[in-house]
Order: structure tokens, then sequence, then C-alpha cells
């Protein structure tokens, strides 16, 4: 029908028009709105302590503790339990976290700003590898290093922005995708071009040469640094999409290691879930899959908007985790075009003759085609705190996208627009 | 020498299991097989007969193994793995690398400038499919069967009006641009155009031409229902038109079962406002009214054939209604039929694949013999009437009754050669089939027949049938029709040129025999 | 919540749906998957989804589908239960709710304590003499020995003859230190996923368990067979232990024990079905079981003659 | 459009259903493609009516 044709280029045009740029950095409780002290914001759609898997209660746990509110980890899960401490999405507070992706109050996020639309959103900054609280794990080294990043990095990156000014992330992401990343498991080259833009920057701010060092060196051994930028610059582009009356466009898609939510524009701030799988992925030696949690994090908002696994085919770095050739990682970029509507104008693949990435899911088409979108993600160890133990590709429960479709045709009939 | 091969944690079942064993063990120079899970018992086993080896130290009770004594000189470790994985991969490898869209929009957006659609899907969608696709001006191919005749209707409508083909529901044949579509035989490209609604009479009639030498410039299928009062004749129609306006095509064909009356006429009347040179074979029609019409009718698909040929090269057509070889050789050949048959043997078995085949070679028998088929030429000539088929018997295999859920016989042989266990035995006399080549077409159907022939016989032990065949193929058919004419002959089968002339013979035969 | 394709089930072994109850989330690994059945492992369980053509098997499941193959599961494969449905992957549900409850073991032991007549034994044997399973089921030539058949046997048979023998005469003389050592010598023995030789225990284990409980030595040769055997046998064995099996398999030693009546021949060929030797090893274990129960029956009765007799003699 | 400007173009195929016929094209050099064809929703008919609502069909 047609009105649902028009809805969904406005859907599109926002999308496409979007215009996400880091403006700066701040403290989350004075930044991110509905934000405080009681309040720990988490990756996926809506849970509760009971429900939580490992790797989530694991950084709540660290949260808490890091936030001060607990001094040990007993007292920690005690609190959790209480009902004292009150849980949302990152989603509903227009943040994203990557894995379990714990926001407390006292945690620096970056600022980002869609200027096309003037919306924000907010994400913390990446802590690298190994033992860290977006796997869950909370023991005092974990602590210890997001208080350098609270007390050294944060300062320094920030006063750099502030020197720096108004950073394209755009225009960063578009130009990473032709440099082999798709911003969600690969991330070398936009953190790469990141750095290369900051450096003078940082050096101008009035710190330590030792701190300034230190700096470098974390984000030099950090790839995946700038998936907290593209994360919020991809949930930024979409957020706006979720007003759009009538729209079949899916604006969230994320996981909060129990279960798999998604969002869709006509359907507002409605969740439709399913339990979330375990990834059939390539595992790092000594792991295999029952080690693995059911998926997990908001980094799926880059699928979202046409990237990470959608733009696959681009990324020849990580078509190991989709087992195969450099010709499946074309096949599951192509398919991906069967359930969107349009082409990117920003995000060319250079593999696919500079075709723009496959941008706007539609309910409609994934369920008529039953292809789901494709989902590059790592695999988070099913206990808190051991980390990543692999790899792959995971597609969204097909639930998810069956009930927005009832619930979607269930408004149009409320609203008397279907005969 | 001794070897063995293990697999980790390879499960299979003990049937699987056991066949290995058998199979390998039939290997030339194999001399003893073990194959079993890697138990200490079973381990033993292999200890105790000599045949332990390295390989199978680390084994565990959770892994395949197989140890095998063999000769060298005879049999490699390659054949036994070879054999032994035969068995074992049961796992179908994923298709070709090439993107395989799901829907047909994006089919198009793949393959530029695509202008048929070829549609074999289940029937309660096809019409759908077929729908899309003749509004994105796609001419259309409907193998697909049990859809609802409004729906053909509809569709038809709508192609006429968009100057497309309608080819179906249910058509199974058809050659357009030189192409062969579904179940259609590689015949050269020439002058001879043709509109059909039945497909192995459509096929005959190429492959006959094709072997007199001359060839078609297009051949269009419509479906069966085509020719009905409801959907009166939309499809021949428009390919008629076509093929007048056609310049390639200077003789038009038409093969169809007996039309309803009013599209008859519609087709008389269209076929009089060309100057090109129509022959119709309406199978069992009515030669008069097609004289009428200005048309030349025909006594069988092959007369059709030769009536095309011989009009294509300016030649006055002669009806024909004999034999390619001479009657002395005829009368040889009914002969020795006769001499073979002993006093028991009284029943003549058709057991054929292709619908309008079968329906031909009824109604020329038919009317000298008591036939019964499924298809019979009157009514109380019902198989449901033949008592433990005591009487001459005439079948169109390809008739959902008795594919019983399997593929089309054309396709999977399995029907014809159960009919041939169920149907064949002591007071079998003549056994008439077909066998049809071509694209579609089973890889060796001629081999599956003379396979069905020896168990046959095998059963009967001390007499033999006579076997009169024919052959609906060219050269240059995938299976080739030189190849598949010696496998019948090897097989004690008598191979006719044709449908008309094999059941000719068997009239002979049956005159002769006095059955 | 729950997408992609479904299925529903059509039965549920009882002691499966006990297994459940106590276990609302679940984690089950695919430890191997055939056409027509799949095995899952889960806390030392082993269960078993088959395809609607086959019989339910202790704990185990028919769901609502002829081909297990197009759900592609591989060992090692994560299978999922929660909320009475599992979730495997690749997005494919079998729901268990509308599943029909069925014992997998009869409800008591076999009241009829003589009953088992040579006919029935003899039409038991003539079956496997006719079948060519290529196990062990070869020996029936041999049992009883007082009439027996010479035709050569094949390799396995041959091989296990004299273990299999003496855990028989065992067995007879209710020796049944000796016949768990000799049963130490079978387990594992034979061709097939389930080796020959399970099958057979099966079968004879089976038959004790409802005809002569006391003979309380299975468990000891489940514990032998948790080393010297595949998994499959070892839950196989563990589960005649308990007194579980095919309902067809409990049907036919019911019949055989004169339980029950019913046609013997019929049972049998559907039995001798199973499996390549499967079928027929189990048989040939039932077979055995009933000639050793039988012949102890005519010695106790011999040996009430004798006793009379000595009572007129004192 | 008549069926004559058919007969003067080269002939391109889409083929949906059994593939053996998209294989025997390949075989012959004639462009072709194959549909991974599956019925809306995969046959699911309350999903595919729901489709089938928004299309505006009954």
């Amino acid at each position: 029908m047609q009105f649902i044709e028009d809805a969904n280029k406005k859907a599109l045009e926002i999308i496409q028009n979007a215009q996400p740029t880091l403006v700066g950095m701040g403290v989350a409780r004075d930044t991110i709105p509905g934000m405080h002290d009681k309040l720990v914001l988490h990756a996926g759609p809506p849970i509760t302590w009971e429900k939580m898997s490992g790797p989530l209660r694991g950084a709540v746990i660290g949260g808490l503790i890091y936030q001060g509110l607990a001094s040990n980890p007993e007292e920690a899960e005690k609190l959790a339990a209480s009902g004292e401490i009150e849980y949302a999405p990152c989603h509903e507070h227009n943040a994203v976290g990557p894995m379990a992706g714990v926001v407390t109050a006292s945690m620096p996020v970056f600022i980002i700003e869609n200027k096309s639309q003037g919306n924000f959103a907010y994400c913390t900054m990446n802590e690298g590898l190994g033992k860290v609280l977006r796997f869950g794990a909370y023991e005092p080294s974990v602590i210890k290093h997001l208080n350098w990043m609270e007390k050294t990095l944060y300062p320094i990156l920030k006063e750099a922005l502030e020197i720096y000014g108004p950073m394209d992330i755009k225009n960063l992401m578009a130009q990473s995708v032709q440099m082999g990343d798709e911003c969600h498991n690969r991330n070398k080259a936009t953190t790469s071009l990141f750095i290369r833009e900051l450096a003078s920057s940082i050096l101008q701010t009035n710190s330590s040469k030792e701190d300034q060092i230190k700096v470098f060196d974390f984000l030099n051994s950090n790839d995946h640094f700038t998936l907290n930028l593209s994360m919020p610059a991809a949930k930024a582009s979409l957020e706006p999409v979720g007003k759009v009356k009538d729209s079949t466009i899916v604006y969230t898609m994320c996981r909060n290691g129990t279960e798999f939510g998604i969002r869709v524009a006509a359907l507002g701030n409605r969740w439709f879930t399913a339990p979330a799988e375990i990834i059939d992925g390539l595992y790092f030696p000594g792991y295999s899959m029952e080690d693995a949690n059911p998926d997990i994090g908001d980094s799926s908002i880059t699928e979202t908007l046409g990237l990470g696994g959608f733009s696959m085919a681009t990324a020849p770095a990580i078509v190991q985790f989709v087992g195969g050739t450099s010709q499946d990682a074309v096949n599951y970029t192509t398919q991906m075009y069967e359930i969107t509507t349009e082409e990117s104008g920003s995000y060319k693949l250079p593999p696919m003759n500079f075709r723009g990435s496959p941008t706007g899911i539609d309910i409609r088409k994934v369920v008529d085609t039953q292809i789901r979108p494709v989902i590059n993600t790592g695999i988070a160890h099913k206990d808190a705190g051991v980390g990543q133990v692999g790899a792959g590709v995971v597609n969204p429960p097909m639930k998810c996208f069956e009930d927005a479709l009832e619930a979607y045709v269930a408004l149009l009939e409320e609203e008397g627009m279907l005969e | 020498m001794i070897k063995a091969i293990v697999k980790e944690n390879a499960y299979n079942d003990s049937v699987t299991l056991m066949l290995i064993s058998r199979e390998v063990q039939k290997l030339d120079g194999v001399e003893n097989v073990l194959v079993g899970m890697g138990t200490e018992l079973n381990l033993d086993l292999v200890k105790t007969m000599d045949m332990f080896v390295p390989e199978l130290e680390a084994v565990t009770p959770n892994d395949l193994f197989i140890a095998a004594r063999y000769d060298e000189s005879k049999v490699t470790m390659d054949d036994l793995v070879a054999a032994f994985n035969e068995e074992m991969n049961k796992k179908k490898e994923s298709g070709s690398g090439d993107y395989q869209p799901p829907t047909l929009d994006s089919a198009l957006k793949h393959l530029q400038g695509a202008n048929m659609l070829v549609i074999s899907i289940p029937g309660e969608y096809a019409a759908a499919e077929a729908d899309k696709a003749l509004r994105e001006d796609l001419n259309v191919m409907m193998f697909s069967d049990n859809v609802k005749i409004e729906d053909e209707l509809r569709l038809k409508k709508m192609a006429v009006e968009k100057g497309l083909l309608m080819m179906g529901p249910d058509c199974g044949t058809a050659i357009i641009n030189g192409v062969p579509l579904c179940f259609a035989n590689v015949v050269r490209r020439g002058k001879i155009g043709l509109v059909g609604a039945s497909g192995t009479g459509t096929q005959e009639i190429t492959v006959i031409a094709h072997q007199l030498g001359e060839g078609f410039s297009q051949v269009i299928g419509t479906g069966g229902r085509d020719l009905s009062e409801t959907i009166g004749g939309l499809m021949m129609i428009q390919g008629i038109e076509a093929l007048m306006a056609d310049p390639e095509t200077e003789v038009i064909v038409l093969v169809s079962k007996p039309p309803a009356a009013s599209v008859e006429k519609k087709i008389y009347e269209l076929v009089k406002k060309t100057d090109k040179p129509v022959v119709i074979d309406f199978i069992g029609g009515d030669a008069e009214s097609i004289k009428e019409a200005g048309a030349y009718p025909c006594l069988s698909l092959e007369d059709a054939a030769r009536k095309a040929v011989a009009l294509v090269r300016g030649e006055e057509p002669v009806s024909f209604d004999a034999f390619d070889a001479d009657e002395a050789e005829i009368n040889q050949i009914v002969e020795q039929a006769v001499g073979k048959l002993k006093s028991e043997q009284k029943y003549l078995r058709g057991l054929y694949t292709g619908g309008t085949l079968t329906d031909e070679a009824i109604k020329y028998l038919g009317e000298n013999h008591a036939i019964y088929s499924n298809i019979p030429l009157t009514a109380d000539r019902n198989i449901k009437l033949l008592e433990n088929k005591q009487g001459h018997i005439c079948l169109d295999l390809g008739e959902d009754q008795f594919t019983r859920g399997r593929p089309h016989p054309m396709i999977d042989p399995q029907t014809r050669t159960d009919f041939f266990e169920s149907h064949i035995d002591e007071t079998t006399a003549i056994i008439l089939v077909d066998v049809v080549l071509g694209y579609g077409s089973y890889v060796d159907p001629a081999g599956a027949v003379a396979e069905s022939l020896a168990k046959a016989r095998a059963r009967v032990g001390d007499r033999d049938f006579v076997v009169v065949a024919s052959v609906t193929g060219t050269d240059q058919d995938p299976q080739d029709l030189n190849k598949s004419i010696e496998t019948l002959e090897n097989a004690g089968a008598i191979v006719m040129p044709s449908n008309a002339q094999a059941v000719r013979l068997v009239d002979r035969i049956m005159k002769a025999a006095a059955l | 919540m729950i997408s992609g394709r479904q299925y529903g089930s059509l039965m549920l072994a009882a002691d499966l749906r006990q297994f459940l109850l106590k276990r609302p989330q679940l984690e089950l690994q695919v430890h191997s998957a055939f056409e027509t059945s799949v095995n899952l492992m889960a806390d030392e369980e082993l269960i078993t989804l088959a395809a609607s053509s086959r019989e339910l098997m202790p704990m185990g499941l028919i769901a609502d589908t002829a081909d297990l193959e197009h759900w592609q599961l591989k060992a090692g494969d994560i299978v999922i239960y929660s909320q009475n449905r599992l979730q495997l992957p690749r997005d494919i549900t079998i729901w268990l709710e509308k599943a029909e409850i069925r014992e997998v073991s009869l409800p008591e032991a076999f009241k009829n304590k003589s009953g088992i007549d040579k006919v029935s034994l003899e039409t038991v044997r003539r079956k496997l003499l006719e079948s060519e399973g290529g196990g062990i089921a070869d020996l029936a030539a041999l049992l009883p020995e007082t009439n027996r058949i010479d035709r050569p046997l094949n390799i396995y048979a041959e091989y296990i003859k004299e273990n299999l023998l003496a855990f028989l005469d065992a067995l007879r003389n209710r020796d049944y230190v000796t016949a768990v050592s000799q049963a130490e010598c079978l387990l594992g023995f034979g061709p097939g996923l389930t080796p020959s030789a399970d099958d057979f225990l099966t079968g004879i284990i089976l038959f004790l368990y409802y005809r002569d409980p006391k003979s309380d030595f299975f468990q000891e040769i489940v514990s032998l067979a948790h080393r010297r055997t595949t998994v499959l046998s070892y839950h196989m064995i563990k589960n005649a232990a308990a007194g579980k099996a095919y309902a067809s398999y409990l049907a036919l030693i019911r019949i055989l024990a004169g339980e029950d009546q019913g046609s013997l021949e019929t049972l049998a060929d559907k039995v001798l079905c199973y499996g390549a030797s499967s079928g027929s090893d189990f048989l040939f274990g039932v077979y055995c079981a009933g000639l050793v129960l039988e012949e102890r029956e005519n010695a106790r009765a011999g040996n009430k003659i004798n006793a009379g007799v000595n009572r007129i003699h004192n | 459009m008549s069926l004559n400007d058919l007969f003067a173009k080269e002939l391109k195929v889409v083929n949906m259903g059994l593939e053996s016929f998209y294989d025997d094209l390949k075989k012959q050099d004639v462009s072709a493609i194959h549909v991974q064809w599956k019925p809306s929703a995969g046959g699911d008919k309350k999903m595919s009516s729901l489709l089938g609502r928004l299309k505006g069909l009954k």
C-alpha cells in the first residue's frame, strides 16, 4: 500500500541524510538523559537481574563496585538483587554498549550528535581486550583499568576533542568501509584514521608526556576502540526513524545475552523479543560452543544501519568468521539487499562494485523471504569475566519479525488503515 | 598387505556399517574386512586375525574403524577408502557459487533482460508467480499442474492482451528460439512452426521431422486444457497468429487431442486466413472439417511430421500409414514373432510413459482389438473393468493414479519398472513400450527398459516375449538416439522408427497370432 | 517466543518427561545424528529424537517429521531445552507440549513363573536361522546344545563362541560372578554402532529383569559397559537393566514368557528389521535367556520328582 | 508488443522450481538464473495472509 511505501521513503531519507558527528565527551551522570547513581544501563532489550546471563551479571557487579556502591563482589551481588538498583536498556536512554554494555553514572562517554536531526547518542570508551567489564569481568585489575580510563584517558581525549572540534564520524566510517572495515568486527582502519585525526590535538593537551604516550599506546593496542564510535553513530542515525508513523523499517536490533530484541519505526518503543541464540562461529583455541553465552550486545546496531554483517563483502579479514571464501561474504551481502529498502549513499562497498551497503531492513521483506539479517559478532564466555571465546555470524530469531508484523497489522487495523 | 582407516567420532548406523564391509569385501583382491566401533574386544578380534596395524593404536570405543587385508597387486588402499567413503559420506555438498535469489523480483535484477519464466513449483503457488511475471512482461512456461482453470483463463487473457506466451499449466514441451525448455529434444532449427497441446505428441513430431532432415522455427506449448470450452484455445490461437506472422516459419503444424467444437471452429476460421500450409493432427479428430479449412489432416504423429517435411520441401504431401522397411521384411518379423509365442501367451502389454503416444496406440489398436486402459477408447474398456489382467492392456503410466507421488515416469523410470513386475507374466505375448529421450527425461530410459526385460524373462523361465519399442529422440539428445536403439536391440526388442509404426507392427502380429 | 521452522512431537517417553520436569532449562549436545534419529547428551543421559517412522526409545522423543536430515544437525551442535520446547540450531524448534506420554517399561515383573514353551523358542530360533543379520546371532545354530545345526559361522560368531556359551552356562547355574566376568568378555564385541554382543546382552538382561528380578547382577554389567563399549551401547544396556526398551522388544518378551497372547512371528519379524544386526542379536539374547529359564524350570520340576522318590524310599 | 518480438530476441530464462531444468539450460549455455523459491513466509499461512493484507489483497 502506498502510504507504507511513503512512510518507509521518509524513514530512509532520515537514515541517508544522517550526519553523526562526535561533538565531545562527558560523564554519563551529566550527559545521558535520566541517568542517576542507582541506574545501571545494559545492552539489549529490558531484563531483570534474575534473567541476566553470566557476563551481564558480572558486568553489573563490576559496575557497582566501580561506582563505589559496593566494596566487593558479594556485596555488589546482594545489592544488584536487592531491587534498590534500577536497570534499563542503553537503547532507552539514547545510548548503546558493546557486549554487556553496562553504563554507570560515573563513566565517561562519547557524545555523538546527528546534525541533520539534532538528536544525540552516547557510548562509553572501549576498554580493549582481555579481562574487561563488557565481558563481565570485575576483578580489581578491571576496576583499576576503568579508573585509569576515567582519570587519565578521558580528560586527555575530552580536551583533545575540544581542540579538534566536531569530528564527522560518518565520513570516518565511509572511508574505513573502503579500507576493509565493516565497522563491527573489524575496526582497524577506523581506529587508525581516528588516531591520525586526533594525534596533533592530543599532543596539544596540557598533560604529561608519559600520559600522552600511554594514551597513544592504548589506542594503538586496541583495534576496536572506534567500535564505540561507529555504534553511537549508527544509533544516532537510526534513532529518529523510531518516530516515523506507519514505517516498517527496523531501527533497533540488540541482545542482552538472554533475549534478542528489535524495534520497528511504526511501533515506536515496543520491543519484540525472542531467546538469543548460541553462535555457531569460529572459536578460539580451547573453547567451543559449550563455553558460549547466548548472543549479547548492542553492537548489532551497526547491522541495523547496513554495516557489520550486511557489509561483510568489504571485510575479507573477517570472512574466516563465516567459515568461508570471499565469495560467501559477497553472497551474504548480496542476500541482505533482499530484505532492505535502499543502498546507502555514503557507505560504498568496493567488492560490490561500489554499491552502497544494504540499508533499511523492512520487516515485511524479512518475513516474506524468510531471510534473516546477518550479524557479525564476538562471542562471550557464558561465565562472567572469562572474556571473548570466539566470533561468528548470528541471525535474529524470525519470531521477532513475525510478532512485529502481526502487531503492525493490528495497529493499522486500529487506525482503520486496512479494509 | 594390511591397512586400517579410523574415523574419529564418525558415527553411522549399523546398516551403513554392514553395507560398507560388504561393499568393500566385494572388491577384487580383498581377503578380509572388519568394520566396527573401536571397542577393546573388536580390537582383540582384529589382533587375533593378525590385522592389527599402528593406525589402530589410538582408537577409542566411539571411533569407527575399518581394517582390511588385501592383495596390493589387485587393489589399492585408495579403492578401499573410496568404497568406504561412498557409503559413509551421505552429506550433500552445497550448490555452486553463483547467487540464487529468493524471489522473481530479485532474479530480474540479477538477470538483465530476462524474457521467460519456467515455473515448476507447486500448483497452488504457481499462478501467483506467473501473474507477477506477466506483469513484468515475461513470457511464461508453466510445467506445474493442479492450477485452477479460472486462474489459467485469467493468466492467458492477460498474456494475449500483452502479446506474451502463457504456455501451460501442465505444459511440458516447448522450443523457443531454438532453446529446448523442460521436456524437449535437440532438433535443428528450420522452417516448421508448431503449436502443441500435447507434450510427447509434440516431441514425436519434432524428432521425426529432424530425422527426415528438417527443423523448427518455434515450438509452442499450450497445456492440455487450452482447447477446452472454458479456455477457448487462447494460447493455440495466439501461437498460430504469431507463426503466421513469423518470417522464419513456412509451414505450421498443430497437434492436440480433439478440441471442443466451438474452439475447433475458431481455429479453422483462423487457419483459412493464412496462405502458409497448415498440418493438423487432432488425434482421432474429424479429417473432413480439417480439409474444408484448407489444412492437411493426419493419420498419425509420424504422418504429421512427414507431411510437414514434404510441404517445407514444396512436395505434395502423401498420407503415410506403412513401414519404412519393405513388406517382405515386415512379414518375416511378424512370422518370427508369432513362432516365438507359446500357447499360454495371449495378451498385449503396452506400458507407455508418454500420454499422447499411448493415446495414438489405443486409438489405432482399439479399432481391431479389445484394449483395456486407464484412457480407454470406450468406457467398457476401462482397465478397472478387467478382471485379474485377463486381456490386452495399454496404459499411460504418466497419470497420477500410477505415479503415486513419484516423479513422472519420463523422469524416474521406477513406475514402469514396477509395472513390468506386476503386469508381465507367462500369459504376456507382446510388450509395447515408448522410450522418450531429450532434456528433462531420465538419463538412460532405454537402459531401464532393458533391465526390466531381463528381470521379466528370468521370471517366466522357458518362454520369451515379443518386444516392440520406438524411441522418441534424436542423435543430438543427451541420451543419444543410436545408443538407446542399440541398448534396446541388445535387449531383444524390435525397435521401430516411430510410435505409429511400432503400433502398426503390433497390430499385424496380434492378427497373425490371432490374439 | 519462537522463530523459524517448527515441529510438534508425537510421543514422549515417560522417563524423559520425568527427567525434563526436574530441569526447566537444559543445554544438550548432539552426540550423533542419523537420517531418522538424533542422539543428544545432557547430564550423563542419552536422549534420542526420532522421526515419525521410528519406535519410541527409552529417554526418547518422536518428532512429527519423517526425516531428520533436513535439520542438518552434526555432532557437537547445541540444543537448548526450555519452556517445553527444544531449540535447535538454524532456528528449528520442536514443541513437546502435545506429545503423548508413553511408558517405556512394564508396570510390574511377570507373574507367571513357568510356561516358557519350547515351541515358541523353536519359532524364534527358526526366525534367527533364517535371518542373516551378519552379527553373532549365527550362534543360534549351536543352541540348544542338544540340537546343534552344523553350518559355517561368520567371523564374529566364531570368535565369540566360547565366551558366549560360558556366559550362558553361568546363568544356567545362577553363577552370577562368572556371568559378570564372562559378560566383560562380550561387551562391545561385534559389528554395528551398538556392537552385536551388546544387543545380545540387552536381550538377556531385559528378559531376566522381568522374569527373574532376583538375578540382579545387571548393575555390574552396566558399570562395565561404561568403559568397555560405545556410549550408545552403554545407555541401551543401562536402560535394559532398568527394564526399559522399545515397546515391541517388551511385547515380544511378554509373549515368549507366556504373559500375553499375540503373534510371536510378526513381532519377531518386526524386531529383526532393527538395524542391520541389532534386531537379530537382541532377539538372539532373548532366545538364549528363554532357553536358560526354560531349562531351569525343567530342572526344578525334575528335582521335585526326585524329592518325592526319595521320600518313598525313606 | 507481440510474440514476434520475443522470437527476435535472445532467450533469457528465469527458472523457478525443479533445478534440473536450470542445469539443462546451463549445459546449453543459455543465459539463465535459478530462483531459490520458497512460498511467502515459508508457507506460514498466518504470516502470508498478514503480508497479503498489507499488499491490499482481500
